[in-house]
């Protein structure tokens, strides 16, 4: 049984890197109370599920997935970075949201710290 | 702003290169890796480097707002027009190889393609201008 | 013979709704709204009175109006047995619209114009409870009876009537819920709502949920103010007069017992009902009630508040009358809804009389007011001695009939609780009469003289009628009720 | 054209986003007619498509002519394009109800903008209905929720901005959850085209990944269909945004969330997964039913009038998905046509709610005092909204009830049914104590400016919602027609 653990920790430690990475940004989105920490672990947990689209478009040995003529290559599948672009740049635009937001929120309330920000709430309604 | 000769005369000597790259990465995008998200993206890159390096006055009289807001409507429209001239040519939404040009339906395909990304390359750069020019605006102009 | 197909009923209820529109469109003007109430009345009480002879004859109307969800279509059909509630409330209309005319004129009436739409749509939700075709159609309309009367009980706007519309939305609505189950399981058992003469739910459950449903039932018709679920009428009571003789005589309380007749009869079915033991459960509720309320009425010093808890024991009469599940039983409880519809009516308005000419509500306070009122308390003495049921009134009918129907069935408790009751009835009736002419008025009412004219005359109308209806007790409502059950014995 | 219509449908508003742009650059004035017209021709090209829906039964679309499982396909069958029509029914109505109501809410310069973003809001959920690929499913989200939260916090003031950026970082972590389910997916299939994944899955179900994948996406979609425990991101955004877009977030934007919720859990995992190798469904019940009690308890303790409206979208979102969860044709016709009534419903109300706030300003339930006489034709259309949603026949809200409740006893669950019946009690609580305040109680009077209704552009959707509140209940074959089927395609005969 505990044998069996070793290389399946071992072998599979690309999921458990992601799973690593996505925690420490979901740490960051629920323990930091600046604003703009928050949105640096969103962009790290995001980050991650991208290593993991990326890890398991991996094919051994596999090389770029670009067609050479009579080459009989390993490629590893494209699909995944295709995606992932997509996703990057939907990440992107969520920052920048939340940037421009984050700014938004400085300007009217003169801070970017959440707990701050609760206080004010409270204090005015 | 503070003059800064360094950062400014490297800014200089840069951002027509990564300009050029950005054309390069957008123009591959139907034949190798790139196209026009990276493209547009390295693009509004030269610019954000342009404000940075010279202060976002320098950018606004040289880049309008409206300028930034007509070239991101562009990029759709030449991104849509292609579409939908597909369609009228009788194929499906972006089935390019239906356009009749003189030329084999693979290089028409191609051609078309990189309309395609040009026009996305235009919108995501100037989207991401925009953006930028918006945040650092607002915020300059209150303090 | 053939069912008749014909939009009648469907326009007799159309035209309400239509009125209602109509008024608070104009809500500006105030003669306006008064005509077109009164109209309105006129015209849904002769479009009632065409069916009249057609059911008469032996035929039913019916129409269907639209096919709502599969499986619950809206529905009219128009029996012996609904007739007698349609003719009831559409009649009593035209003498509500008048008096509520010449009470508003006599009060400072405000937001006219909701009230009379408000009104006209609880008639109007009234008549197609009388007369739906099936238990959905029905189910809705009691539905929007109950809201359509929330904003007459708390109509004067005072935290008192806001706490009291409170209570009643909050029985009335509950109750609604109740019988949205009952549907909702009648349909899931029996596969369809529709009623039928004999009942849909023999053979398709069980004793036990038969019991259940039951229950359920006599929750959802909370409107019949059954005790313990009584409370919200006489709480009710803070609404304007008029309105709270459509509570209690005419639309609410009465879709509640016409209600729960129509599914013993037409859903549950007499044998089942008989089978599963149903009726003696309702005999107690009822005769409980009756007691209890009677002595509740004895204690009331607020004239509306005693008239209310008459009601409440005059309610349980009809589901007595049907819970006796006889022939007789069911003539006498169907005959009490117009009959106790008239005579009840009669009371509320000379409250109302009363209330508008001299502004006194408790009855300790009325010494005296016969001699300063002779007519409108002429009226109350003939409405209170048909109550009681004595003849020539036509509350001493309906009474025998139940009479009648308890030996039939062999139920001597049954007499004994009717018997007592008219006792009680004499008892909380009596006293108000003999002040009311017997002692010297009060210094306070020297001076007062009648009742205006618009609120004497439909106070007065009701009293007769009550008084032709004891005479003449063969048309038309001993005749329908007389159908009606032969119908549901086993007729054609 | 005809047969282009199902990317016409997106392409209309993705054009139309960007030449409001221009028009706005032009002139301010010129934005609002550009995106009226915009959706009012995506509408019609929605209706168009509906003809052939109804006389093809599915109409499949292949984008940029690869073929499907390489290539993204657009699917339009009977429930897209019910839920389209919703969509684009109620964005036309808010964008009309837009003209005058931002005008107080939104800064002058920023209603090019509005009414850009707002387009492409309706493109991505236009987007979400007709696709028929997973991970284009996704890039829609997300777009559309980016609009979203791009407009919830458009408004003045900064509770707006606050609101907004919870509802980004709660938005996005869902999204990220999806898109893990989504690689789970592709890991496993190798495809993400939804006809082909419930094709190919079936051997897999008893797969782990494949469970994962589905927790994946049980959560995410969780996350932006505001179920109960993940709620918390709602009454924010929906108080604070501006008065049209809490109308459209509550009609339009929690739509698709339970659109994109029925798709993947019947369409993609099919009912034999989600019933008999991984059982969700029950669990799901039971959350919409705890959401539905607890969305209705808090609703009746708030004070504001758009909160209160915020907390009793969470008990409606619960009456869709219980609808659903019960897994039984009665309660998934009713959870379905909860859609439709719910849309319409609430669209009215928050429209109100808007009205109110334009012409006086005030948020609070207490302040509305005499509003029935004041401004009568909003007050009206606030009665037929708020007895719609306790469900007084012949409103539609009875006719969702009704199909819920007949569904629960079919399956044989009291409680369901016990809370069903319930919550119609509950929303009676709190929607009656408003309709005492606005008509049984007399105003305290001179409010500055707070006589008459609201400018036509604003009663006019707002009444349009109210006539649709008693003509869809009373006319409720209209909407069944569409949905019968597709209660039926998506039990799969179970």
């Amino acid at each position: 049984m505990i044998e069996d653990l070793f290389p399946l920790l071992l072998t599979r430690y690309n999921y458990y890197m992601a799973v690593i990475i996505m925690m420490i940004g979901l740490y960051a989105m629920i323990a930091k109370s600046n604003l703009v920490k928050k949105i640096i672990g969103l962009n790290i947990f995001q980050t991650a599920i991208f290593l993991f689209y990326i890890s398991i478009a991996d094919v051994r040995g596999g090389t770029a997935p670009i067609l050479i003529e009579g080459s009989n290559a390993l490629y590893v599948n494209p699909v995944p970075h295709v995606l992932i672009l997509t996703a990057i740049v939907v990440s992107v635009s969520t920052t920048a949201v939340a940037l421009s937001l984050v700014i938004r929120i400085h300007r009217e309330y003169r801070t970017v710290e959440e707990e701050d920000l609760m206080r004010m709430e409270g204090g005015s309604g | 702003m503070r003059e800064d000769v360094v950062i400014r005369t490297v800014c200089r000597a840069m951002i027509p290169f990564i300009q050029l790259f950005a054309l390069y990465v957008i123009l591959h995008g139907s034949s190798s890796a790139g196209g026009g998200f990276q493209g547009g993206v390295i693009f509004a890159s030269a610019f954000i480097l342009y404000v940075i390096a010279f202060g976002i006055m320098e950018v606004r009289r040289r880049m309008h707002e409206k300028v930034v807001v007509a070239l991101s409507s562009l990029g759709l429209y030449i991104y849509a027009g292609i579409g939908i001239l597909c369609i009228l040519f009788g194929a499906g939404f972006l089935g390019y190889s239906a356009i009749p040009l003189p030329v084999s339906a693979a290089e028409t395909r191609g051609l078309m393609m990189e309309f395609v990304e040009i026009g996305i390359g235009l919108t995501v750069m100037a989207v991401m201008t925009s953006i930028f020019m918006d945040i650092s605006v607002k915020e300059g102009g209150e303090d | 013979m053939e069912p008749l197909e014909s939009p009648v009923p469907f326009i007799a209820i159309l035209v309400p709704f239509c009125a209602a529109a109509l008024i608070l469109l104009s809500y500006r003007r105030r003669r306006l709204i008064e005509a077109y109430s009164l109209l309105a009345s006129i015209l849904t009480f002769a479009l009632v009175l065409i069916l009249l002879p057609r059911v008469m004859e032996g035929s039913e109307v019916t129409w269907s109006v639209l096919k709502l969800l599969p499986g619950a279509n809206l529905g009219l059909h128009v029996d012996a047995f609904g007739l007698i509630f349609a003719l009831t409330s559409s009649s009593l209309w035209i003498v509500s619209s008048l008096y509520s005319i010449g009470y508003m004129n006599a009060h400072d009436g405000h937001n006219l114009a909701r009230f009379y739409a408000a009104f006209a749509i609880a008639i109007a939700s009234a008549l197609a409870v009388a007369m739906a075709a099936n238990l959905f159609t029905l189910f809705i309309f009691y539905e929007i009876l109950t809201i359509s009367t929330y904003p007459l009980v708390v109509h004067e706007g005072t935290e008192e009537a806001m706490r009291a519309g409170r209570k009643y939305l909050a029985y009335l609505l509950t109750a609604g819920v109740f019988l949205l189950l009952s549907l909702l399981f009648t349909q899931h058992l029996a596969g369809g709502n529709e009623f039928t003469s004999g009942g849909i739910l023999a053979g398709h459950a069980t004793d036990f949920i038969v019991r259940i449903l039951f229950l359920t039932f006599l929750i959802g018709f909370a409107k019949a103010a059954w005790m313990p679920l009584h409370s919200w009428l006489p709480t009710a009571m803070v609404a304007p007069t008029p309105v709270s003789a459509l509570l209690h005589a005419v639309a609410v309380v009465k879709a509640g017992a016409f209600g729960m007749m129509r599914v013993i009869c037409y859903i549950f079915g007499l044998e089942l009902a008989s089978a599963a033991g149903l009726n003696m459960a309702l005999i107690l509720i009822a005769s409980v009630t009756i007691l209890v309320s009677s002595f509740f009425a004895l204690a009331q010093d607020n004239l509306k508040r005693r008239l209310a808890y008459s009601t409440i024991g005059q309610l349980s009469y009809i589901l007595l009358g049907v819970a006796l599940l006889t022939p007789q039983g069911i003539a006498g409880a169907l005959l009490h809804i117009p009959f106790h519809a008239y005579m009840k009516i009669t009371l509320f308005f000379t409250a109302g009389c009363i209330l508008v000419s001299t502004g006194l509500e408790n009855i300790s306070e009325m010494k005296g007011i016969g001699r300063r009122m002779p007519l409108t308390m002429g009226a109350f003495t003939l409405g209170a001695i048909g109550v009681c049921g004595f003849p020539p009134l036509c509350g001493f009918f309906s009474k025998l009939l139940l009479a009648e129907g308890s030996v039939e069935a062999g139920a001597i408790p049954v007499l004994l609780v009717l018997l007592s009751s008219s006792v009680l009835n004499a008892a909380y009736f009596f006293p108000i009469i003999r002040t009311a002419f017997l002692d010297d008025p009060a210094e306070e009412l020297r001076g007062r003289k009648e009742a205006p004219v618009l609120v004497l005359i439909p106070s007065l109308a009701t009293a007769l009628l009550s008084l032709l209806m004891g005479l003449y007790p063969a048309f038309p409502f001993l005749e329908l009720a007389t159908m009606a059950v032969r119908a549901l014995a086993g007729g054609p | 054209m005809m047969e282009h219509l199902p990317v016409l449908v997106v392409i209309i508003p993705l054009i139309g986003a960007y030449t409001s742009l221009v028009g706005g650059w032009v002139d301010r004035r010129y934005a609002f007619p550009i995106a009226f017209i915009n959706i009012l021709t995506q509408f019609t090209a929605a209706l168009l498509l509906t003809v052939r829906v109804m006389q093809e039964g599915v109409v499949r679309y292949n984008l940029g002519d690869w073929l499907p499982p390489w290539g993204i396909e657009y699917v339009v069958d009977r429930l897209n394009i019910y839920v389209l029509l919703i969509l684009l029914f109620l964005s036309l109505l808010c964008c009309a109800y837009s003209k005058r109501s931002i005008g107080m809410e939104i800064e002058e310069r920023k209603h090019t903008g509005f009414y850009t973003i707002f387009l492409l809001l309706v493109a991505g959920v236009t987007g979400i209905t007709v696709t028929g690929d997973i991970f284009n499913l996704y890039v829609f989200l997300e777009i559309s929720s980016l609009a979203a939260y791009t407009l919830v916090s458009s408004g003045r003031g900064g509770k707006g901005l606050v609101a907004g950026f919870n509802y980004l970082v709660m938005g996005s972590v869902s999204a990220c959850f999806i898109l893990l389910g989504i690689g789970h997916l592709y890991m496993l299939t190798g495809t993400l085209n939804m006809a082909d994944l419930a094709r190919v899955l079936p051997p897999l179900y008893t797969s782990t990944t494949l469970h994962t994948a589905f927790v994946f996406f049980i959560v995410g979609l969780s996350i932006k269909t505001a179920l109960f425990p993940l709620h918390l991101w709602l009454p924010d955004a929906y108080t604070h945004a501006p008065s049209t877009v809490s109308a459209l977030l509550s009609t339009v934007v929690s739509k698709m969330g339970v659109y994109a919720t029925i798709r993947i859990l019947f369409s993609v995992f099919t009912v034999e997964f989600v019933v008999g190798y991984f059982p969700v469904m029950e669990f799901l019940s039971w959350l919409a039913a705890i959401a539905i009690i607890a969305g209705s308890l808090l609703a009746i303790a708030q004070r504001d009038l758009k909160r209160m409206l915020a907390y009793s979208s969470v008990g409606q979102m619960g009456y869709i998905l219980l609808g659903v969860g019960m897994v039984n044709q009665l309660a998934m016709t009713g959870g379905i046509l909860h859609m439709l009534n719910h849309a319409v419903m609430k669209g009215c109300l928050f429209m109100v709610a808007g009205a109110f706030i334009f012409r006086t300003g005030f948020r609070r339930i207490d302040d509305l005092k005499g509003m029935g006489k004041r401004m009568p034709w909003t007050s009206a259309a606030l009665v037929i909204g708020a007895l719609s949603m306790i469900g007084i026949p012949p409103t539609v809200g009875f006719m969702s009830k009704w199909y819920l409740a007949l569904g629960a006893i079919e399956a044989g669950q009291w409680v369901f049914l016990a809370v069903i019946l319930a919550s119609s009690l509950l929303s009676a609580v709190y929607f009656w104590r408003l309709l005492e305040y606005v008509y049984f109680r007399e105003g305290e009077g001179g409010v500055e400016g707070g006589t008459g209704d609201v400018p036509l552009p604003m009663l006019i959707p707002m009444l349009v919602l109210a006539a649709a509140c008693l003509l869809f209940g009373i006319f409720v074959s209209i909407p069944l027609s569409l949905i019968d089927p597709v209660a039926e395609s998506l039990l799969g005969g179970v």
